[in-house]
């Protein structure tokens, strides 16, 4: 087969796979091809779709490819079809979220640790929209679940892999909180001392 | 005369007391000249009160943080040397300094929470990314397989319960700006409703009985029209123990029980 | 806006719009473009998708255009259908079939009342699969079809009765408790904002 048969051939394969993608592997398996010959191909046909007169790109997604269309033309599309991933998540969810894609794997009670607040309900949430999912177990008495990130949630948020996730915010914010809670117990006492004067003034 | 003013309020919602107490810190930082401030303890004190009359779930944390509050408050009202001797105490518990543990805890939380907001720009990205449904492909799988041959979809319950979910979020697809109406009752016509309820029930009333509509404005406003009540002196609320129906008095009438106990 | 730009968007929403296809109207809607300039453009896409590099064709279908890969494919999507990794139900069909599931007997007309778009195709793979059936008519003018489940569904999805299908994911409680604490806070803060306004008046 020449090549750019095999290019009209997945270009029709990632057409066919819409919004499911496709993988490397299932590539290789339809076309006969080893893994560096699909690299080749698929690394062509992405900056072929690049190009200001394409309407349709290549995106990279949870470890396969898929046609989109482009972030610049979203707004011709908002108004036709919903958008993919309409399902604004909550605060806590998100939360919970970040928590669990950054030290996964985690059981609830560390999650909980961090947020300060039982994270059950948007645990739950998680779990039903698959976005995170069991992977193992704590060992020892409880056996406590661990949870970690799945396929959907690297979907959902245009991630290629979990690794792609940007670092967390490290030392730097923790000047600033410092700063910031210095401040807030030198108003607090501020605040306490004027107010044990009101109070002995009407006492 | 139809006077359907709308607006819009960006919804806003607090985590938990780190939460909360992140947004008082911040608060503070920003305005801290232009606003009267009043006492950050207070206002800690009123968000975790409102909360647990809303009955939510998570109070009991937030309460566990109010009593952290109000047990640094105690050692910096001690004298130095007695806190030294706290101190001590703590560090012969084991037991961190207070403050440096909320600090600790504050920071780790604040990093997550900034994670939050970039999960969520991400998903906002995505979202201006369109493609469409996989094809159906079956008509193809019939011509693969032998006539009498069951055919193998590959699918099970789960994938269909994540279709229908798909399904829902797209049909819910509501905007993160909620559109809702005025209120309808002024405050103040609410304040008065609540006197006259009382002054008609010999002056006191459960706290449940005066959120008899479920509407949601309504419960809004009489709330806050009872926290303004309060405010002004008007009435009285008493709680005998955790999680007993609140019991709303005319100051008054509240005077007299009390000296008749 | 510049003609490959056009020509971008149109590819866009033939993308989008798959297998359903988009009316002449609906894209002179979203582009503001008068008839005689879509068809240009259409003319031109044609075109350029004919050639033998290409995987996707564009044909035109009663008043409108779709997106199709082309026949001499089918060879290569039969093995798609055959990896492991394939699901052979898409989404839409997927969706009718749970639709069917919870709510049968039900007509055509109400399951694209709850999915929001048409649904012939769907339904007519979900019978081609013997996964649901005719099992009655409405009553009264139309007469329309109401569709239920087989026994071929529960064997699939290895149920003994319809009875014991999972409980529908209800996703409202989460999002509307958050909402009263939302509008609650929301009007809290606002009345905070204007006592305090009043005492710094008074002040």
């Amino acid at each position: 087969m020449k090549s750019h048969q095999i290019k009209a051939v997945i270009e029709g394969l990632l057409f066919v796979s819409g919004e499911e993608g496709i993988d490397e592997k299932q590539i290789m398996d339809v076309l006969q091809l080893d893994r560096k010959t699909v690299k080749f191909y698929m690394a062509e046909l992405i900056e072929a779709y690049a190009s200001d007169s394409r309407g349709i790109q290549v995106v990279e997604i949870a470890g396969g490819y898929q046609f989109t269309t482009k972030a610049e033309h979203a707004p011709y599309f908002k108004r036709l079809v919903q958008s993919p991933s309409t399902t604004t998540l909550s605060q806590a969810a998100l939360e919970a979220l970040a928590i669990v894609a950054y030290k996964q794997p985690i059981s609830r009670i560390e999650i909980e640790d961090i947020r300060g607040v039982k994270s059950e309900r948007p645990l739950r949430t998680l779990i039903a929209k698959s976005l995170i999912k069991e992977v193992g177990r704590v060992e020892g008495a409880g056996r406590a679940i661990l949870y970690g990130t799945t396929k959907d949630f690297l979907e959902q948020f245009g991630l290629r892999s979990i690794k792609e996730l940007p670092p967390l915010p490290e030392k730097v914010s923790e000047d600033d909180v410092e700063e910031e809670v210095d401040l807030f117990f030198s108003r607090f006492q501020e605040q306490l001392a004027s107010t044990q004067e009101e109070s002995s003034n009407t006492n | 005369m139809v006077r359907q003013m709308e607006y819009s309020v960006k919804l806003q919602t607090f985590e938990g007391p780190l939460d909360l107490l992140l947004h008082l810190i911040q608060k503070n930082d920003l305005d801290l000249y232009d606003i009267p401030v009043k006492d950050i303890t207070e206002q800690y004190m009123v968000y975790i009160h409102t909360m647990q009359v809303l009955q939510l779930d998570i109070a009991s944390e937030y309460l566990i943080m109010a009593a952290t509050l109000l047990h640094m408050k105690s050692k910096m009202l001690l004298p130095a040397q007695e806190e030294e001797l706290l101190e001590d105490e703590f560090e012969f518990d084991g037991v961190e300094d207070p403050k440096e543990e909320l600090m600790y805890r504050l920071i780790e939380y604040k990093k997550y929470k900034e994670a939050a907001g970039e999960l969520k720009e991400r998903e906002r990205a995505r979202s201006d990314l369109f493609s469409k449904p996989m094809s159906d492909l079956t008509p193809l799988l019939k011509d693969t397989l032998k006539s009498d041959e069951t055919p193998n979809l590959n699918v099970t319950i789960y994938d269909m319960l994540t279709a229908f979910q798909k399904l829902q979020s797209r049909k819910k697809d509501k905007p993160t700006y909620s559109r809702i109406q005025r209120q309808e009752i002024p405050i103040d016509e609410k304040m008065t409703q609540i006197m006259e309820q009382l002054n008609f029930h010999h002056g006191k009333r459960r706290f449940s009985e005066l959120f008899e509509k479920e509407d949601r404005n309504h419960i809004v406003i009489t709330f806050l029209a009872l926290l303004e009540l309060m405010k002004t002196d008007s009435i009285i609320c008493k709680q005998e123990q955790n999680f007993d129906d609140i019991m709303i008095y005319q100051k008054e009438v509240y005077a007299f029980e009390v000296t008749s106990d």
